[in-house]
């Protein structure tokens, strides 16, 4: 655990200090936090772009991932959506919107006794499947459902 | 200097209910503003959350993320006092760290 | 159009000239026809509505609320002084706890009848010393700037939260200010002859898909004040009262109402005078 | 002048003097008042819009509910006012009538004075089957033609409504998009055709 990491980072953030290693290169932001940001998976411009930038290959449809969405959103710009794996030893969800200029919207891996859930608020510029991913024991498995947007989200 | 973050840990059962919302523009890389120019991609990319000493959740975002945003998470094993601390880092570098506790 | 603003006299002349008209044959006048269907809740609204509970349990709202809790206790402006020190909104200085609901309300020291963010504001300027001016310049929040003002309304209205709203319609100069605020509501002018009643006025009315409350009833005023200040997702921008009423006078193709204004306020002072009784949430969330 | 109009005017100007002191107290002098004061012009927005016409005055100060003798005399001006084509053709092109209602664009601070105006149709009415958001303030208008068609003069009186709606009822919520200036001939020949052309989704 890195209770030392985060005491770093914590005076780093009142100091600067971080900021200044981050300009010379020393540390790049993204290796402050555990993993790296999968560049790949989030640029992907289409939905199989993006699972095969996350390494889902195979992928089974699952009654057991529960993907909580409206069937109308309200405002494209926040559409809430909550994510429930009860597929035993799910490691890892993933968020995608198949319409949007890149789908991947968000990826969670859970530890040290976090559910396998989430919930967040998505964009959507366009009417579109949502999907979920969940990763366990080493499967992937999906659930989706359209949202009808009326108001697109990402002009502004 | 980005916002603080609101860090919300309601304790129901043995299971820490995490709610986080942080203040941050989330801008795609696609919004014009008035004058017509685009906005150049400012969001938040990485995220973790650590309840009681040890790391939970790993998270990573696109800019497809509310502006914002708020996520929900579930810990169990989490008791009443435990320390709950959020960060996040931008694709600029801008970064926030803020703590809470679970009640 | 003929400038005949003040009077009734004024309004007389005016009559005259439209009634000099030589009348013309009558088009035939078509029977009425049957009322409008779309009383009942569509599927769309039923839908935001199962999602509301949650919106609402996470707002971004929270986030200014935070912020203007901090700069309320901060020693700020030219003066140098906290509002937490220095402001009084009615229930005693720096006393925030229902100050909100129980505005807008009449303050002897500035001689006014004031809703929260105008009171606000002229703390900031009495108090702090910051210009009325400068807060006037830019007073709403856009997608690259929220002014202090409405994070310190922000903060000032969750501080009602769940508490019953009470203007003091029985002192004289609010309940004067309620009935100006009326006949702001019920004055139709420009262009297109629209007064805020035209839209406001009904019951179950509603321009594209959006419900349109009747202000006159409790429950219609109640939702216009339900929610605000509110946390607009379009945008993703927090707006205030203040906002919303200038707004509503831009569709109503008026010309622009001065920040923190007697006009607004009185306008303020007859909605929430409305709501009068009813629980306020706190701040809210928008579309 | 008739001798029966002048009348008429007399009266009103009497109501009038009578009104304001029995139902509004001063309320209403003093509303006038702060409006006035409390606005500044923005854009096209300018502050002789503040300013009531005849009419406005009118419904203003009757609560939208003049006597009788007077609605009759104030839509008859209203109508008086409005002019016709001069080909006699009251139907354009639904088609153009469809796009215009929808646009609800016009005469805020916020618009661009250069731009075309909108209709507004789709804020207040239903109208084609095609556009599930409309607005409730106005009637539905779906289905125009077989509800209203056998009407005498149907065509008239949709081009006449639509250029003074003050001409059929008074104090009505909707705009004079003619009598402003708002919509031209064409426009408003277009929009008879969305409720009267047979071909119009409206009477599909």
């Amino acid at each position: 655990m890195n209770t030392t990491r985060r005491t770093v980072l914590k005076s780093a953030t009142a100091s600067g200090v971080l900021a200044g290693l981050i300009a010379a290169g020393a540390l790049r932001p993204t290796q402050v936090l555990a993993a790296e940001w999968n560049k790949a998976a989030f640029d992907a411009h289409d939905m199989p772009g993006a699972l095969k930038g996350i390494g889902a290959g195979a992928t089974a449809d699952s009654k057991d991932l529960i993907l909580r969405l409206p069937d109308i959103a309200e405002n494209g710009a926040v559409v809430p959506v909550d994510v429930v794996s009860t597929i035993p030893n799910t490691s890892s969800i993933w968020i995608l919107v198949e319409k949007n200029p890149s789908p991947l919207s968000a990826s969670f891996d859970f530890a040290n006794g976090a559910l396998p859930e989430v919930s967040a608020r998505l964009k959507m510029g366009q009417t579109s499947m949502v999907k979920a991913v969940a990763k366990a024991d080493g499967k992937f498995y999906t659930a989706q459902k359209e949202v009808k947007v009326t108001v697109g989200g990402c002009g502004g | 200097m980005a916002d603080p973050m609101k860090i919300r840990a309601q304790l129901k059962g043995d299971v820490a209910e995490v709610r986080v919302l942080m203040a941050h523009p989330m801008e795609t890389g696609q919004r014009k503003d008035a004058a017509g120019n685009t906005v150049p991609p400012h969001f938040i990319q990485s995220m973790t959350v650590d309840v009681g000493g040890k790391k939970v959740v790993d998270g990573h975002v696109g800019t497809s993320v509310s502006r914002n945003p708020v996520f929900g998470f579930k810990v169990k094993g989490a008791k009443v006092g435990d320390k709950v601390v959020v960060s996040w880092v931008d694709n600029k570098g801008d970064k926030r760290t803020d703590e809470g506790a679970v009640a | 159009m003929k400038p005949s603003l003040v009077g009734a006299l004024c309004a007389v002349a005016v009559m005259g000239a439209a009634f000099a008209q030589t009348p013309r044959k009558t088009v035939a006048k078509p029977a009425p026809q049957s009322p409008p269907v779309a009383e009942a809740k569509d599927a769309a609204t039923l839908e935001f509505e199962k999602f509301r509970a949650e919106m609402e349990d996470s707002n971004p709202a929270e986030l200014f609320e935070m912020k203007g809790a901090e700069q309320w206790k901060t020693k700020r402006g030219p003066k140098n002084v906290a509002l937490a020190e220095s402001c009084d909104l009615g229930q005693g200085v720096g006393k925030v706890e229902g100050a909100y609901v129980r505005m807008p309300r009449y303050f002897a020291d500035a001689d006014a009848v004031m809703d929260a963010e105008r009171r606000i504001v002229w703390c900031m300027v009495e108090k702090q010393g910051f210009k009325f001016d400068d807060i006037a310049k830019r007073p709403f929040a856009n997608e690259t700037f929220t002014p202090d003002i409405t994070n310190l309304v922000t903060y000032v209205a969750g501080k009602s939260r769940n508490m019953k709203i009470d203007v003091p319609l029985k002192e004289p100069k609010v309940r004067e200010a309620y009935e100006i605020g009326k006949e702001i509501a019920a004055y139709r002018a420009g262009p297109y002859d629209f007064s805020c009643n035209t839209c406001h006025g009904t019951d179950g009315k509603r321009i594209r898909m959006q419900n349109l409350p009747n202000l006159s009833t409790a429950k219609g005023a109640m939702s216009g004040v339900q929610g605000w200040p509110g946390y607009r997702m379009t945008g993703g921008v927090m707006l205030t009262h203040q906002w919303r009423m200038g707004d509503c006078f831009r569709q109503q193709r008026f010309p622009q109402p001065k920040y923190a204004s007697d006009a607004i306020a009185y306008l303020l002072t007859y909605m929430i005078g409305n709501a009068n009784g009813q629980v306020y949430k706190g701040p809210g969330i928008k579309r | 002048m008739t001798k029966k109009i002048f009348l008429a005017a007399a009266m009103a100007a009497s109501y009038l003097i009578a009104l304001p002191a029995a139902a509004d107290g001063d309320y209403r002098a003093k509303a006038i008042a702060v409006l006035k004061k409390d606005f500044q012009p923005r854009g096209q927005a300018s502050l002789d819009r503040l300013a009531e016409d005849g009419l406005q005055a009118v419904c203003n100060r009757t609560g939208n509910k003049p006597p009788e003798y007077m609605v009759k005399q104030l839509e008859a001006d209203q109508l008086a006012d409005v002019k016709y084509p001069a080909d006699g053709k009251l139907m354009g092109d639904w088609k153009s009538g469809e796009k215009l209602a929808q646009s609800g664009r016009g005469f805020t601070w916020s618009d661009d004075p250069g731009l075309p105006v909108g209709g507004n149709c789709y804020n207040c009415h239903q109208i084609s089957p095609k556009e599930t958001s409309f607005g409730t303030i106005g009637p539905t208008l779906y289905q125009f033609l077989k509800l209203r068609g056998t009407q005498p003069d149907i065509q008239k009186y949709v081009y006449s409504k639509i250029y003074n709606s003050k001409a059929y009822n008074a104090c009505s919520d909707m705009p004079r998009f003619g009598h402003i200036g708002a919509l031209k001939e064409q426009q408003i020949k277009d929009l008879v055709a969305l409720l009267l052309d047979p071909e119009s989704p409206v009477n599909k």
